[in-house]
């Protein structure tokens, strides 16, 4: 199965990283993945968006005109993935910044406060890791396992320390996406 | 009520694509204030450069044309040589824009004694293409190409771009301001007004260097940013008047 | 209302806040369509009119009114 | 006068008012002459610090709406590319003189026509063309030369004058009464010259962060550049009408080729010339008619083999083309087209 | 890695250890990467001034003997232009990075294709070509890399490898112990690195005031293409042996095309890939070879049209050639190219 | 006997192609002679430049490379970076190259400290094209792109390349010879050799403008040539040191 | 007829001026001319050429293969055309500076002590006026009429003094080359 | 012999002339080939191999010899 995933927000969100964890991931698990990003013309804030396709053979184009999967951090980005999503794909959406919905019946939608749950785990700043949680836990693309062993691999020897906090967020977005 | 402060007309209506904080924006509202007070937005045609500035052109309220990088005063002295004396031509380019590709043009551009104001934005490094060692950039300060920190060994001493230029005779006003308090705001803001106006008496070139931050690239929040200004950057690039020709009246 | 904050432009980089000597700026809860945390003045009364933070935006999001002086004041 | 001389009496003439250059043999008497010529008809020289600070100055001065020019010769026009595709990408009209001379690299000062792909293709970055016009005398300088500006203008596009150290140094007699002078600019609306109240401020800009807003930008851009392939397609005939055989050369060989031509006619041969004289856009649809009815096709050139690739692309393999080239300055002489065409026949009897 | 910085690591790994660059979206990792790897292995890296100081640096640096890259995008690579004019002149090996952008002028900074003539042909002025390597994923900068600084040294001539902002921002997992590292500069007796009492001074220079020797060193050149015409000619081909239609595309778009391929075999269209990886020399033999028994060829590019005239050139006629760009940054989709595909398959059923 | 002159080995045999008179042959020759003198023929590489000394590649009999019209100072950074810190790189740059095209390497070198000496030829115009104005042209000088003399007005003043480049911190070592009489000739291969020397030291940039000759495009005969030198060049380019960095040495 | 002229010596010869002069002369005769010039990299010494094609119609090639005529200056220039000059050709060397004489028997060569003529009439510097007299009557090509007329169109007013000298220089050239 | 001009290479300039303060230098009669009158100095005695000559000279055509000092010259 080729997951073909993009994941959109502000600039500043940590939405390359996201897309880049779900990368190192997919490597871990002997996966073929391509991430490629797109920026505007801001260093910081305005729209940025990252395309992580991961596929079992070497994949073709890095570009995704169609996702299968979207998970969006602000209300523009909402506006201009849901129409993309492929029919019976899946979009996640941040929901303490976005409060749309779709109107698509043909795709699965998954509202998800990550900044709230992320909050109560202690640091807004993981709730980028919540939502990957989530996503992992409705695709089924990657392991918790591959996506921890490539938070270790990110962090390295210096930022050791966040790797506790980055778990919890992982399961905490997977358990609530299980109530879905 | 009085209005002590609101938006100049000298800006369109956009809203720029700055990261928060970006002093950009503070020189940008500098510049158009001065225009509209000189009453100079309909006779005067702007240069914007390649940087984060690029878009200038979307934001000053009159005439502006792109330029490319480094080229801003070759440009401005082509619509110099061609426009009625009565407009008003400036530039508006930054460290690496001006003081790296762009040395030639500005050098021969003060030589000539152009007729134009040149706004110079040192920020110490190139912000538009993520933070890379601008000659400007301070010695020990760490870029995304001196991992290091500046060396003056491999990379060697940042330039004082007013000072050397200052040493040209065709240069006839370049200052050296900061925003980073009202108060210097407020001299950085008399300093672009005075420069148009000896571009106005047909005196010569301008040059106004402001000093700015960028907060993304530094890795500062934009407060510590203003600060480091203060601490950094006014030791090494001290603020002043570095050519100062008599006046056309003053002259004899 | 002496100050007046056109929250859409904010981008709550906080210099107008830095600058305020009277301390009476803050940033909201709420993200403005921009995704950021706009600066906010709630207690308009302790505003000198001084405009620093005016003059310190980076994104013209302030216009600053001053009363007219009463009569009183003068005398 | 010399042929550059006579580019610039000619540019002038064309109402040229502004030129910004900077010196190279074998060109420099343009900027010399200019020099001398502009103030005295109120215009505007200036020596520019580098031929890339000249191209700038010419795209601020094409900012504010003026005809302006500027020249060099092939190291300096390499030097001209980043510019010429801003000029190209922002639109706006100037004239640009190439008097080639020998390389790559330093190479000489004699003439050469190995800019040709640079000139026609090449060039700069990103989708875009110049027109391209190659006059082979003096007199033909005056006359393309008003034309270039007129394009130029009209299409708000850079325009090309293609020459060599031949023609830029040689003399010849030229009338400048028999051109019409071409009308004053008419005014350019788009032009950055202060609003004066006229409406809301203007902007003069390459640049799209937006991927559709460019491709957009790029889809003008390529109508425009079809508008001129349909209109501005220049080609010189010469004895082709009862010819079997045809040489394609353009510029200075052009004439080398002419009398080679007049010369095999002498001998027989029905050998004819057909001159692009705009190199973009190419006369490809003269040429694919010819090659239906001829039996061979030589291209002569002063390089080592440019315009050839867009000879081939017209005649499609409908007849054989043959190339005859020298490089590094060295002038191909009658008797060496000659004894092409004379090979030429040969291989086709063969 | 990001593709630029694979670039990187891959020139260190091909023993590359000097890089003189300046930074422009979208290849500015590839600057900061050298930045800090170099220094690491005992190599110089170093910020020019300008795109024109960094390629003249090269020069330098190249002169006297060792592996040395530069990089930069579209309007950063038009400043180079002379430079490279000279290095090809002198006969400089080099290799130069072009990760390319929109154009023309300052365009944006997506991905496109738009400066293939500009590498393959235009450039800078004289007869000169550089061998031209594009990648079309992130394993195959790493042997193609390697493959640059070969040919470089083999035939002393810079040697561009062209990508564009997706291959440069994009990753994807890369091995590097399955490419052999380049074996070690072999001693290069031009170089002017100080005589050492060596034999009398050595001098590197494009220039020749005299147009015959000019004309002797631009003859060696040409040999010198003649040659790598033959041997260094690379090209993939992909479901072929049983087409009827194929397309011709390089670089990431090949990539978006393979894919469109895979769908429309899955239609039972028995269309195919003929994807070049050397630009220039171009694969035209194999693509002239093919053309005479596929139905039509369909060549797709991020440009308005430029491969297309080699590929045009290749065919001479023997089979339909169809285009399909997209410009100003926007990358042709999957669907897209089906549609293409569609369309080819009509047109050449009526 | 003793022979008191003679020919340096530094020079190659070869002719020079220098008009009658031109001072380039006697700069050459101080060059030569100081490289010989230093025994520093075999470790050293030349830059030429664009200009009429285009071909001293031909002349100097050390390993030489030829640049691109202005940018002999980026050629010779190039060579610098990559060979080992025993060879000695030097350009020689003609006003044009140096001061007009090349005007942004030449800061930058300076301004990065970079270990070279440039010999910087000074005849207020460019000899190779035919005669027209350099940024060094003085006031009033008739070029061919100045038919009626240069203004001020129109040209802007003449640069003073030493005096600019001395207010950069990274060069070391700058000083204005002439060679318009033979005491002044020892002077300026004094200046020479210490520019050498310096770069021997590791000690940065240093730079010999040297004032010189133009009889063919000045349209004076060489001996009214020199004497203009004196009269008319040295009063607005004052002869000296501009610039002298503390020996490694003496630092401290 | 077409008359396919080189003139070659040192720059400074006057060699450049020398082809202008007969162009010049070649218009006031309303015939089509072509001049071209060629020179070394020296600004001043070394060698120069000026080819020069006057024919009753336009002129195609500017460039001469092999002239009809040729004056040399010097010895290298003489040793470089007296071989190309076309069978028929006339050759007219100024014999002050050039001691040599062709082998060839097919073209006629006229050796003219040039400066010393010219140093009679009072300035060696005429002494390319006097060898453009012995060309004209050689060739016939062009009248002493037309070329004074040229050489008045150059001096204009300034050097107006200059003409009698030419002319004397012009009339002695002829006459001196009447004598072969 | 105190100069030796090498004599093909001289390009006539005259700036050894100038500076030669025994004024013995001359420009040949005769051209060389290069087609330049030549310097020579006929009057080698008066030559005080000062060198100046040798030192303007752009074309290194001159060499400059002093006589041994005679023992008698010390005394
Ligand atoms: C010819 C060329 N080279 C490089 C670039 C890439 N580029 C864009 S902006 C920039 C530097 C901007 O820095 P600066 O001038 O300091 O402006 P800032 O962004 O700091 O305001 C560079 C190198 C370009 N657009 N064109
Ligand atoms: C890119 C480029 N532009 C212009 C030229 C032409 N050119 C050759 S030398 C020269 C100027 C030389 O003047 P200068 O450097 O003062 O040297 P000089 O001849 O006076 O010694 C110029 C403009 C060139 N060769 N390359
Ligand atoms: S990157 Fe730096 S200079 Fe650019 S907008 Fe952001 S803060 Fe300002
Ligand atoms: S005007 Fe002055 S007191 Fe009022 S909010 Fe602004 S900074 Fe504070
Ligand atoms: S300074 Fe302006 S942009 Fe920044 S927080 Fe205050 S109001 Fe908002
Ligand atoms: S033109 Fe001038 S600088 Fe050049 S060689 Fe002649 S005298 Fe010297
Ligand atoms: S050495 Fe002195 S005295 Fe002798 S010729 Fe030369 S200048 Fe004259
Ligand atoms: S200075 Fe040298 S070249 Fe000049 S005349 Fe004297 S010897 Fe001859
Ligand atoms: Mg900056
Ligand atoms: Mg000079």
């Amino acid at each position: 199965m080729v997951e073909e995933l993009i994941i959109a927000g502000f600039g500043g969100q940590g939405v390359m990283s996201m897309g880049q964890l779900l990368a190192y991931g997919a490597m871990e698990e002997g996966k073929h993945v391509s991430w490629l990003p797109s920026y505007g013309p801001e260093q910081r804030g305005g729209t940025a968006n990252v395309s992580v396709v991961i596929s079992p053979q070497a994949v073709g184009s890095p570009v995704i005109d169609f996702p299968t999967s979207a998970i969006v951090l602000n209300t523009p980005s909402f506006e201009r993935f849901a129409p993309l999503v492929r029919s019976g794909g899946k979009m996640f959406i941040q929901s303490d910044l976005v409060d749309c919905t779709t109107q698509r019946e043909d795709i699965h939608c998954y509202s998800i406060p990550a900044s709230s749950i992320a909050e109560k785990l202690g640091n807004q700043r993981v709730a980028g890791t919540v939502l990957l949680g989530a996503f992992i836990e409705k695709t089924g693309i990657l392991s918790k396992g591959s996506l921890t062993a490539a938070l270790n691999q990110v962090f390295g020897e210096k930022k050791k320390h966040l790797l506790p906090l980055n778990i919890a967020a992982l399961e905490a977005g997977q358990r609530y996406i299980c109530d879905f | 009520m009085k209005t002590v402060f609101k938006r100049t007309t000298g800006l369109t209506d956009a809203e720029t694509h700055y990261c928060p904080g970006c002093t950009h924006g503070i020189i940008h509202r500098l510049v158009a204030e001065v225009l509209e007070e000189l009453d100079a937005l309909e006779t005067t045609v702007g240069v914007a450069s390649v940087g984060c500035s690029v878009l200038a052109y979307h934001y000053f309220n009159c005439d502006m044309t792109q330029a490319a990088h480094g080229r801003a005063p070759a440009v401005a002295t082509g619509l110099r040589r061609v426009l009625p004396e009565d407009r008003l031509v400036f530039t508006y380019q930054g460290d690496g824009d001006l003081a790296s590709i762009g040395m030639a043009e500005i050098v021969h551009a003060a030589a000539r004694g152009e007729n134009i104001t040149v706004i110079f934005v040192n920020n110490a490094i190139y912000g538009m293409t993520g933070g890379q060692m601008a000659p400007t950039t301070l010695l020990g300060q760490k870029t995304a190409t001196t991992p290091e920190g500046r060396s003056s060994q491999l990379q060697g001493l940042p330039i004082r771009v007013s000072e050397m230029l200052a040493t040209l005779d065709g240069a006839a006003y370049i200052e050296r301001v900061s925003t980073h308090d009202p108060v210097h705001v407020l001299k950085a803001k008399k300093a672009i007004k005075k420069s148009f106006e000896i571009q106005r008496n047909r005196q010569g070139f301008s040059m106004i260097e402001v000093l700015s931050s960028c907060s993304t690239n530094w890795g500062l929040t934009p407060e510590e940013s203003l600060k480091w200004i203060k601490s950094q950057m006014i030791p090494y690039y001290p603020l002043g008047i570095f050519k100062q020709q008599p006046c056309i009246g003053e002259e004899s | 209302m002496k100050v007046l904050f056109n929250e859409g432009w904010c981008k709550g980089c906080g210099l107008c806040i830095a600058f305020c000597p009277q301390e009476i700026i803050h940033l909201a809860e709420h993200l403005n369509r921009k995704g950021y945390r706009p600066a906010q003045v709630v207690d308009q009364d302790k505003c000198t009119s001084c405009a620093a933070c005016a003059r310190m935006c980076p994104d013209t999001v302030i216009t600053v009114y001053r009363p007219d002086r009463k009569q009183t004041a003068v005398s | 006068m010399k042929g550059n001389e006579v580019i610039g009496e000619a540019a002038v003439y064309a109402g040229c008012r502004y030129f910004f250059g900077y010196p190279i043999t074998p060109q420099s008497e343009l900027v010399a002459y200019m020099a001398k010529r502009l103030p005295e008809v109120g215009g505007c020289f200036l020596q520019a610090e580098s031929e890339i600070s000249a191209i700038n100055m010419v795209y601020g001065a094409a900012s504010a709406g003026v005809r302006v020019m500027t020249s060099s010769s092939s190291p300096g026009f390499s030097l001209k590319q980043e510019g010429i595709s801003y000029l190209a990408g922002a639109e706006l009209p100037a004239v640009i003189v190439n008097i080639a001379r020998g390389g790559p690299g330093l190479g000489n000062i004699q003439p050469s026509q190995a800019d040709y792909f640079q000139v026609t293709k090449g060039g700069g970055h990103g989708d875009y063309y110049t027109p391209v016009l190659a006059p082979s005398s003096l007199q033909e300088i005056v006359s393309l030369t008003r034309e270039a500006f007129r394009i130029a203008d009209e299409y708000r596009t850079p325009v090309i004058l293609l020459g060599d150290g031949m023609l830029g140094q040689m003399m010849e007699p030229v009338e400048f009464e028999d051109e019409k002078p071409l009308p004053k600019v008419r005014e350019k609306k788009w032009a950055t010259t202060g609003t004066k109240g006229d409406g809301p401020p203007k902007t003069i800009t390459s640049l799209d962060l937006n991927d559709t807003q460019l491709e957009i930008r790029n889809n003008t851009l390529q109508q425009k550049y079809a508008a001129i392939k349909e209109k501005e397609v220049r080609v010189d005939e010469y004895l082709l009408d009862d010819a079997a055989y045809a040489i394609v050369a353009y510029g200075t060989v052009a004439r080398i080729a002419r009398t080679a031509i007049d010369r095999a006619r002498k001998k027989g041969i029905a050998v004819g010339l057909i001159r692009p004289v705009s190199l973009w856009p190419f006369p490809a649809t003269i040429i694919s008619e010819y090659s239906s009815v001829l039996k061979a096709i030589l291209t002569v050139e002063m390089s080592a083999g440019q315009m050839i690739e867009d000879v081939r692309l017209a005649v499609e393999g409908k007849a054989p083309v043959f190339f005859y080239g020298r490089t590094g300055g060295v002038i191909p002489t009658v008797d060496e087209i000659l004894q092409q065409i004379d090979r030429l026949t040969e291989e086709v009897a063969i």
